[in-house]
């Protein structure tokens, strides 16, 4: 069938018009006129303009054009603008093709003379493209909402509460035998003192009462495949591996939260070499089991040195929360006893909420003593230590608290690997983008929310799982498809080696491999059409749909006329 | 220091034993190796099952009918052991394509030994076969390299198996004809010799004769790029490389690299129309019909350079005569060098273009 | 017959960054040569050595890649495989005493209309000392 | 409700991010901004922490996508005036500032700028450079449309009726300068308020000598000296002399007792401005003069850690008040207390005021407008004791970014992720 | 075939007598554009240029001693996505002109705007011995056309049995065998009477003379044909004997990529299609006590035989292209004249004539039945 092109300049205004010649552009794109192609070249004041829009959506209809080309302003302007326009007129979108004679030839070149002829460069470029471009159409795809949270740490009860209801099913596993993880040791919550230990109790309570929340617990993943809308999912018994469940759900969250690293591990600790040495969450444990802090003597400490940052430059990052538990757990001893002398040792205070400094105001004025030092060195139940003065001292203390580093549950770098999420380099899951998507991951999704991401406090974590939840909300909504993204990578069976050099590549798990044929298949619901796969097949058996090979040559070569 | 199996007869011979006892005892299923197929001595590549048919075999046959690594792609994975029988090249060549999953190590032996080069095809199938091979071993007993081998081979620096389990030293070797040592380099075949009656001592390649080789080798290189270096500036010295080639792409069809089904640049994307090629034209005096001959050679040297075994086998079948090999081997060493890559040394490193460092090429780009 | 030479740059460019950044450079009315066809790639990832072979022997005086840079690319490491490639590409020209001086690579981000007119001018002005591309006169390719 | 509809007050990349979502799930979203452009200050910056990856990158796709979306509704130059009601039926009143400039003929050519006769400064750009009565903030700037100061215009402002130069220059009629407020009424069933937060005045801390002293800055005015597409084009000369500095202090927590807690952000931002400097003028010498280096995210401790001695000094000083920055012929000294507690002086020709984020000025206004809490900063403050909560002591309003208190890029947005989870809640 | 021509007589040699020819007519402008053998910078070979400046026809040679890339090869990457608006004449040897027919019947080449023109051809020198002594074997085939000497040894084996050496369909012929500074330019199509016309030549020569001088040679020719064809029958008789033709074969499949015919972008024989698992081959092998590689030579050369052997113009591109020297050509040559026979089909020799496979009549190929009926009751009797 004869192809039809419209080629549409805009004048813009003056701001081509002014800058080019026009007329010999819509000229010299005649020279496309052959047996099987008509070249329809129109100018336009303004195509953008509720005039022009409208013309240009009739002008189609009534040219009957195939294929259309539309010489203006920048495509990040109004490419969106006239692909709709496309679809009003019945005219495939992708059969159209925005050339950019604005911000990239008019505003750029004074010269007329030279204007006008790199513009139909541009233009005759686009007119040997659009040709090459073919129909491409939305498959939308039936999505389920339902969910699976892992962990039944705070971030995972959270996930779970903001998510489900009756048209949203969420399914919770637990590794151990209950729920709350390390959360249900503190007697109290950061950051405000106000919230006693029961908010969590209440918490697990709720998600255990909720008939849309299904919790197994003593249960871990053993396989996940899929993409979001669509995971396919075997669930397994800690204790009895084969003791299996299959469930299909549209969405994954991991909140497989944290454990505090063993403080044995950094230098200038001896731990347990006194029995009076402890970890924050020992004297939580304490505290909240029997409402006292006592030394193994039973006795009440009548010293406490805390200790900050302990092993923070091994690990190479801050906790984030340590200087305010800390805090917190000064303020346990001085509830216990006035009596008690506490002194906390830091290198750098971190307190990046609001409200933390005023805790540490109050924690001052509660008589607790904070020192600031470069160098801690703990042998028993004496601390050497150098000020920030420079001077070195050394003190005996009958309690010693230290704030070991937050670091993953162990178990993350095998979870990461079933369900292949790689991890970042201090063993925490890799977030696809730490400032504009941190509870994203690799394969959409999958998300990850609280500790399992990084350190950070209750609060931020519950924040992180609604976040998850106000994704997922609003990308599978009960009863409504998903449609992917339309300008996809394709595989050519016949010509695929099956060398994976393009599953390599694809850092959206978009290409996977088809075992019995031997060749690489593109999952076109998580291809998002980068083409990076295509430069690195150096067989012909990728193409991309709407950036071809084919397309962007016939563009090098007219252009280079 | 490795495992060294003794026997006091011929190198050839030794091997002999050495496999129709596993074969008979059914240690491996199979063994592939280059075998005379007539009395004038022509090759090729066998797959022998049968211990009587063994007797054919010409395990160190200075030819390379093929690059056995395509074989060996073609019976891989294997279901039960399987000796293969190659040159270093060509185990490198198959650790390439094993990278790039166009193969699998599962079950395959692969025996291999100190290469004294390769004869061109025509050379080697010369009616005085006979004569010509018997000079090949008597010259290959010291250090230095035949003249009338493959270019490439005369400038080869990995004559020394990189990855084989079992090495046999073949060029340097004054006993060649008396002795056989088979070095176990790997578990898997020192399990394979256990059930086999032999003295096994230990003992490493003589380093002194091997460096001597080498720095032959590395003259020999410092020759052969001298030869094909670019004195002309720009396209010019590579049109007057390429210029007789006829496009027959027989160069990428026998090389263990490429394996595409679909060369890209065989591929729809590069048939022109009529008026397009008119066009160019009218911008120039002339155009080459077919186009696209320099293309071709560019497009492979960026698609796969960098993995060139430089086993000669592309300059062999070059019906124009074109110094192929030589060239890919020059380039493909800078682009190697770039990601400090040596092609068929570990089939666990990743090729260059699977992986990505951030830290990198930081002058790139600016 | 040969006037002024006007060099011809085919230049790739990613649609998130460089592309963005040649819009700004019009907005901003910054001047650059007519020399400079950009054409927009969804990732400079997609760009194919061979596209710029292609381009080189089909009578480009220059080829110009840009992308985000390392790091901001918004298909996540998709500019670290282009600039794989691109070092292929360009050790390939090197040893084969090809200009590769006609090849460049640069990271413009979507704020740097500035640097894309700058390295538009600057490139240009390189081709124009280089010469035009042998590729042209040669009808032995 | 029939139709599902949603008021977000701030177009940064918080309520950029929460329309995005709601509008995806098919929810009419009003975008309400103050500005005559969206983005946020999140586009003011060159790169952004801890990636230093291009910020108009990172926002400006977002931005166009906003811009092209059906169901967002972008209301710049907007007030909310009123609102009543309660969740799932909240009625708003919005003041929509006369423009002057349409936005649908508006092609953003520009060409009314030159021919304004009127000079004023450009607050945008942190006053460093003027601007004209018509204008566009920076080159770049979403919608692409501009506005015109009503207080400096000579046509509107009375002082010469007579012109009308950016009228006649239009090729488009896009211009009206008879153009009026407007107000527009709307019914929504729940809030986001986004409205970001401010920064401390440094000037009314005298110790700085900020304001006498040109070559002090604030390090908002050091984000739009060093970005490439800002007043300098990226040079980085100092204002008066254009010398490039030779030696940079970069003073952190300013402010920070003044208003009572940390940023959270300033440390990092205070050594990425010295790995800028050091990127741009390497023999340029950087110290960092800090108190607690706060760095709470899993990468900021390498992050400071990477630039420290390499690329600035870090050196701590124990007192706030102490600090001072004084004349030095044609530079400035610092004059701080060392750990030790030894007066110590530091010569430099540039100083970088890292100042504390304080609550918007609105915030009260809109607190009591809507009848919702702040806390004793003045920030919005969500559920009394209510752990991890985004919503506002009212329901159906919710609270995202540093409205509620300071914090970088990454928690604002997983905020404003929260608060869709919310308003979508309320919608089930 | 046309009975007269235009004679013309020259002084220089034939070479530059056709140059002229072609110059004249792109003067004229009968012609915009040429396709001819040029010699590649480095000397060493020729390479197919198309050129529209007169000047470059200088330096193209229009009777090259070597066939490096088969002509047919060069019209079909240019026309095969149909014509374009440039008139186009090329000079090519009569095993090039043939098989650019063929490719036209399967329509891989557009003759459109194209115009065919060959010559009486003294045949082409291997490449393998031209390579080296380029600039000798330059001088000797010039001499070997200056002599018209028909029957040198020193030429592929295929010319010295090229019984087709002169006559071709082509547009324009020059004819010069048995003549002396004299050459015939000879209409054999519309298209070539219009440019004599058009260049106001009167074909008015008889041409009886030259044919007798061509049928002369044609007689020499063959005989070879008849004695290579013996030669070549028994080492393909069988299958024991095929094999051992094939043995040295190492499938590179350069003979198929030389092949003016094979226009496949995918061999079959190189497609997966024809690929075997590796456990089937450890099978065979274990079966058979051993198998050799590449597998399947004869499986291809057979295959490739009745892929084009009815279009095999014996330009002999295989033989010159096989890095082990099988005479490929000669075999497929052999082949070829059988295949070819059955249909009276000439593969090349005219445009109508459709190839075999293409269509079929329903009163031929009798013999058939015979074989159907006698399988049928050997069937029987074993019953």
């Amino acid at each position: 069938m004869k192809k039809k092109i419209g080629v549409y300049v805009c004048e813009c205004g003056p701001n081509i018009a002014s800058k080019m010649h026009i007329d010999k552009i819509l000229e010299s794109v005649k020279s496309h006129n052959s047996e099987d192609v008509e070249i329809v070249p129109i100018k336009h004041k303004l195509l953008c303009s509720v005039q022009g829009k409208k013309f240009l959506e009739e002008d189609i209809k009534k040219q009957e054009l195939t294929h259309l080309v539309v010489a203006a302003c920048s495509p990040r302007e109004h490419n969106t603008t006239f692909m709709n326009i496309c679809k009003k007129s019945d005219l495939n979108p992708y059969l159209y093709k925005m050339i950019n004679i604005r911000e990239q030839v008019a505003w750029v070149i004074p010269d007329k003379e030279k204007a006008t002829e790199k513009a139909i460069q541009y233009i005759n470029g686009g007119i040997s493209r659009v040709q090459y471009q073919g129909e491409l159409f939305e498959n939308k795809i039936d999505a389920i909402p339902d969910v699976l949270v892992i962990g039944g740490g705070i971030s995972g009860i959270e996930s779970a509460l903001s998510l489900a209801n009756e048209k949203r099913k969420v399914v919770l596993i637990e590794k151990t035998d209950k729920l709350g993880g390390n959360s249900v040791f503190y007697k109290k919550l950061l950051p405000r003192q106000g919230a006693e230990k029961d908010f969590i109790a209440k918490k697990i309570a709720e998600v255990t009462n909720n008939k849309n929340i299904k919790i197994h617990l003593e249960t871990e993943l053993e396989e996940i495949l899929g993409f979001l809308g669509n995971f396919e999912v075997t669930l397994r018994n800690v204790n009895n591996k084969d003791n299996k469940i299959e469930i299909k759900i549209g969405a994954t969250i991991v909140a497989t939260g944290f454990q505090l690293s063993n403080p044995t591990s950094f230098k200038n600790v001896k731990y347990k070499e006194s029995d009076e040495v402890y970890t924050s969450l020992e004297i939580e444990k304490m505290f909240s089991e029997k409402g006292k802090i006592l030394l193994s003597s039973g006795s009440e400490p009548k010293t406490v040195a805390l200790v900050h940052c302990v092993g923070k430059d091994e690990k190479k990052y801050c906790s984030q929360i340590c200087c305010n538990y800390m805090m917190k757990i000064a303020n346990y001893f001085k509830e216990q006893s006035k009596e008690i002398k506490v002194k906390e040792f830091y290198k750098d205070l971190c307190l990046p909420n609001k409200d933390d400094e005023k805790l540490f105001r109050d924690t001052e004025k509660n008589g607790v003593d904070f020192v600031r030092i470069k160098d801690i060195d703990i042998q028993g139940n004496e601390i050497k230590y150098t000020g920030i003065n420079g001077k070195n001292e050394k003190t005996k203390f009958d309690m010693i608290v230290v704030a070991p580093p937050i670091e993953p549950k162990a178990g993350t770098k095998n979870l990461s690997q079933i369900i292949d999420i790689p991890l970042d380099e201090f063993g925490f899951f890799q977030e696809v983008h730490q400032t504009t998507n941190p509870t994203g991951t690799a394969t959409d999704g999958v998300f990850i929310v609280g500790t399992a991401q990084g350190p950070k406090g209750i609060s931020n974590s519950m924040l992180m799982s609604q976040a998850v939840s106000g994704k997922i909300k609003t990308q599978l909504i009960p009863g409504e498809k998903i449609i992917p993204e339309v300008k996809t990578s394709e595989i050519l069976e016949a010509y695929c080696m099956g060398c994976k050099t393009c599953l390599e590549v694809c850092c959206f798990g978009a290409i996977y491999f088809d075992e019995i044929k031997g060749i690489s298949r593109v999952n076109e619901a998580l291809c998002r059409g980068c083409g990076n796969c295509i430069a690195s097949c150096p067989s012909e058996a990728i193409r991309h749909k709407h950036f071809t090979s084919e397309q962007l040559f016939q563009e090098v070569i007219e252009i280079l006329k | 220091m490795s495992k060294v199996i003794k026997i006091d007869i011929n190198s050839k011979q030794g091997l002999l034993d050495f496999l129709e006892h596993l074969l008979s005892n059914n240690e491996i299923s199979g063994v592939m190796s280059l075998r005379k197929i007539n009395e004038n001595g022509i090759c090729d590549y066998g797959l022998i099952t049968e211990v009587d048919d063994l007797k054919s075999i010409e395990p160190f046959a200075p030819v390379m009918p093929v690059n056995a690594s395509h074989i060996l792609s073609s019976i891989t994975p294997a279901k039960k052991p399987i000796i293969a029988i190659i040159k270093p090249c060509e185990l490198r060549g198959f650790v390439e394509r094993v990278k790039r999953k166009q193969g699998s190590m599962k079950n395959i032996i692969t025996v291999s030994y100190t290469c004294g080069g390769v004869l061109p095809l025509n050379t080697f199938q010369s009616d005085d076969n006979e004569k010509i091979v018997s000079e090949y071993f008597e010259t290959i007993k010291g250090t230095d390299t035949p003249e009338n081998v493959r270019p490439v081979c005369k400038a080869c620096e990995h004559f020394i198996p990189m990855t084989a389990d079992i090495t046999i030293s073949v060029f340097g070797n004054k006993d060649f004809n008396s002795k056989s040592c088979l070095m176990m380099n790997t578990e898997q075949a020192i399990k394979l010799s256990k059930s086999y009656k032999c003295e096994i001592v230990e003992k490493k390649m003589d380093d002194k004769l091997m460096d001597e080789i080498l720095k032959k080798r590395k003259a020999g290189k410092e020759k052969l790029y001298k030869e094909i270096a670019i004195t002309k500036d720009g396209l010019d010295e590579f049109v007057d490389i390429f210029g007789k080639c006829i496009g027959c792409h027989g160069c990428s069809r026998v090389c263990p690299i490429c394996y595409c089904t679909l060369c890209d640049f065989e591929s729809s994307n590069y048939d022109y129309k009529v008026d397009l090629i008119e066009n160019e034209l009218s911008q120039k005096d002339g155009l080459r019909l077919p186009p696209d001959t320099i293309f071709f050679q560019l497009g492979r040297l960026n698609h796969m350079s960098f993995s060139c075994i430089g086993c000669g086998q592309c300059e062999d079948v070059c019906p124009a005569g074109i110094p192929v090999s030589s060239i890919f081997k020059k380039v493909g060493e800078s682009t190697a060098e770039l990601f400090d890559y040596i092609p068929g040394k570990d089939v666990e490193e990743i090729i260059p273009v699977m992986m990505i460092k951030e830290q990198e090429f930081p002058e790139v780009g600016e | 017959m040969e006037k002024e030479f006007t060099p011809r740059i085919t230049s790739f460019v990613c649609k998130w960054c460089t592309y963005t950044g040649a819009d700004l450079a019009g907005i901003g009315r910054l001047q650059y040569p007519t020399s400079i066809i950009a054409m927009r790639v969804l990732c400079s990832s997609r760009i194919d050595p061979v596209f710029i072979l292609k381009s080189y022997l089909k009578g480009a005086d220059g080829i110009l890649i840009g992308g985000c840079h390392p790091g901001d690319c918004h298909y996540e490491t998709g500019n670290y495989y282009t600039r794989r490639r691109f070092m292929i590409l360009k050790s390939i020209f090197d040893s084969l005493g090809l200009k590769s001086d006609r090849l460049r690579l640069s990271w413009i981000s979507a704020s740097e209309g500035g640097k894309f007119a700058r390295v538009a001018n600057e490139f240009t002005e390189k081709i124009k000392k280089i010469g035009p591309s042998d590729t042209k006169r040669n009808m032995f390719l | 409700m029939s139709e599902e509809k949603v008021l977000i007050m701030g177009s940064g990349l918080p309520g950029m991010r929460a329309s995005l979502l709601l509008a995806n799930a098919g929810k009419t979203v009003y975008l309400v901004e103050k500005l005559s452009n969206i983005g946020g200050d999140a586009i003011k910056n060159e790169e952004s922490f801890p990636k230093l990856e291009c910020s108009t990158c990172m926002v400006a796709p977002t931005q166009q996508e906003v811009l092209h979306h059906p169901k967002i509704k972008t209301m710049t130059l907007c007030k909310v005036e009123k609102i009543t009601g309660k969740v799932g039926k909240f009625n708003v009143s919005i003041k929509k500032k006369a423009r002057f400039v349409s936005e649908t003929d508006c092609i953003g050519c520009d060409a009314c700028f030159p021919p304004c006769p009127v000079s004023i400064s450009n607050e945008w750009e942190e006053n460093l450079i003027d601007k004209k009565a018509i204008f566009v903030p920076c080159p770049g700037s979403l919608p692409n449309v501009p506005m015109i100061n009503t207080e400096h215009c000579l046509h509107i402002n009375g002082k010469k009726k007579e012109c009308k130069a950016c009228v006649e220059a239009c090729m488009f009629d896009a211009i009206n300068l008879d153009d009026k407020d407007e107000m527009i009424d709307v019914e929504v069933g729940a809030i986001i308020i986004a409205i970001g937060s401010e920064t401390y005045d440094v000037s009314t801390l005298s110790q700085f000598g900020y304001g006498n002293n040109p070559s002090v800055y604030t390090a908002m005015e050091f984000e739009r000296l060093f970005s490439s597409n800002g007043p300098t084009k990226g040079e980085l000369t100092l204002r008066k002399t254009e010398k490039e500095p030779k030696s940079v202090a970069i003073i952190h927590c300013v402010g920070r007792e003044e208003q009572g807690y940390c940023s959270g952000i300033c440390c990092m931002y205070s050594v990425k401005h010295a790995h800028f400097i050091k990127h741009k003028l390497p023999k340029t010498k950087i110290y960092n003069i800090h108190t607690d280096i706060c760095v709470a995210d899993k990468t900021y401790f390498n992050f400071v850690e990477n630039f420290r001695d390499k690329e600035t000094k870090l050196i701590y000083h124990s007192s706030m008040k102490d600090l001072k920055v004084e004349k030095n012929g044609n530079g400035l000294s610092v004059n701080y207390l060392s750990g030790l507690g030894a007066k110590e002086k530091l010569d430099v020709d540039m100083v970088i005021l890292a100042s504390a984020m304080v609550p918007g000025e609105e915030n009260k206004e809109i607190s009591e407008m809507i009848g919702i809490d702040l806390d004793n900063h003045g920030f919005f403050m969500t559920k009394k004791d209510m752990v991890g909560s985004v919503e506002s002591s009212k329901e159906g309003i919710f609270i995202a970014g540093c409205a509620e208190g300071p914090k970088d890029i990454q928690t604002s947005v997983i905020q404003a992720e929260a608060t869709v989870s919310g308003v979508m809640k309320i919608f089930e | 075939m046309a009975n007269n021509g235009a004679k013309i007589s020259f002084k220089n040699g034939l070479q530059n007598q056709m140059r002229d020819f072609l110059k004249e007519c792109m003067k004229k402008g009968i012609f915009d554009a040429v396709v001819l053998p040029v010699r590649v910078p480095a000397n060493d070979s020729y390479a197919w240029i198309l050129m529209n400046d007169i000047s470059i026809v200088d330096q193209a040679n229009p009777i090259p001693p070597v066939m490096p890339v088969q002509g047919a090869k060069a019209l079909k990457s240019l026309t095969r996505k149909g014509d374009g608006i440039l008139k186009i004449a090329t000079i090519m040897k009569p095993c090039e002109i043939r098989a650019t027919i063929e490719l036209a019947k399967l329509s891989q080449v557009n003759l459109e705007n194209i115009t065919l023109i060959s010559y009486d051809c003294p045949g082409a020198i291997p490449m393998s011995i031209y390579n080296n002594l380029s600039d000798d074997m330059e001088i000797f085939y010039n001499d070997v056309v200056s002599e018209n000497n028909f029957v040198s040894e020193k030429m592929k084996e295929v010319c010295g049995f090229c019984v087709d050496f002169s006559d071709v369909p082509d547009d324009l012929h020059f004819g010069f065998t048995g003549l002396e500074n004299e050459v015939y330019i000879i209409p054999n199509t519309g298209k070539g009477n219009s440019v004599l016309e058009k260049l106001e030549m009167k074909s008015s020569e008889n041409l009886s003379q030259w044919k007798k001088n061509v049928a002369d040679i044609k007689k020499i020719k063959s005989k070879n044909r008849i004695d290579i064809y013996k030669q070549v029958q028994p080492t393909v008789d069988g299958l024991d004997n095929l094999q051992k033709t094939y043995e040295k074969c190492i499938g590179c499949h350069n003979c198929q990529s030389a092949c003016p015919i094979c226009y496949c972008r995918q061999c079959f024989f190189d497609s997966t299609a024809s690929e075997q698992s590796a456990n089937t081959l450890i099978d065979i092998a274990e079966k058979r006590g051993g198998i050799g590689f590449p597998r399947d030579k004869i499986m291809f050369q057979v295959g490739r035989m009745s892929h084009m052997s009815l279009s095999c113009v014996s330009c002999g591109q295989c033989m010159d292209a096989c890095p082990v020297n099988i005479p490929v050509a000669k075999i497929f040559s052999f082949v070829s004249s059988k295949t070819q026979n059955t249909f009276e089909y000439r593969a090349g020799f005219s445009g109508d004539e459709p190839i075999p496979l293409k269509v079929y009549k329903d009163d031929e190929l009798s013999k058939i039945h015979e074989i159907v009926k006698n399988a049928e009751s050997d069937g029987s009797e074993h019953e």
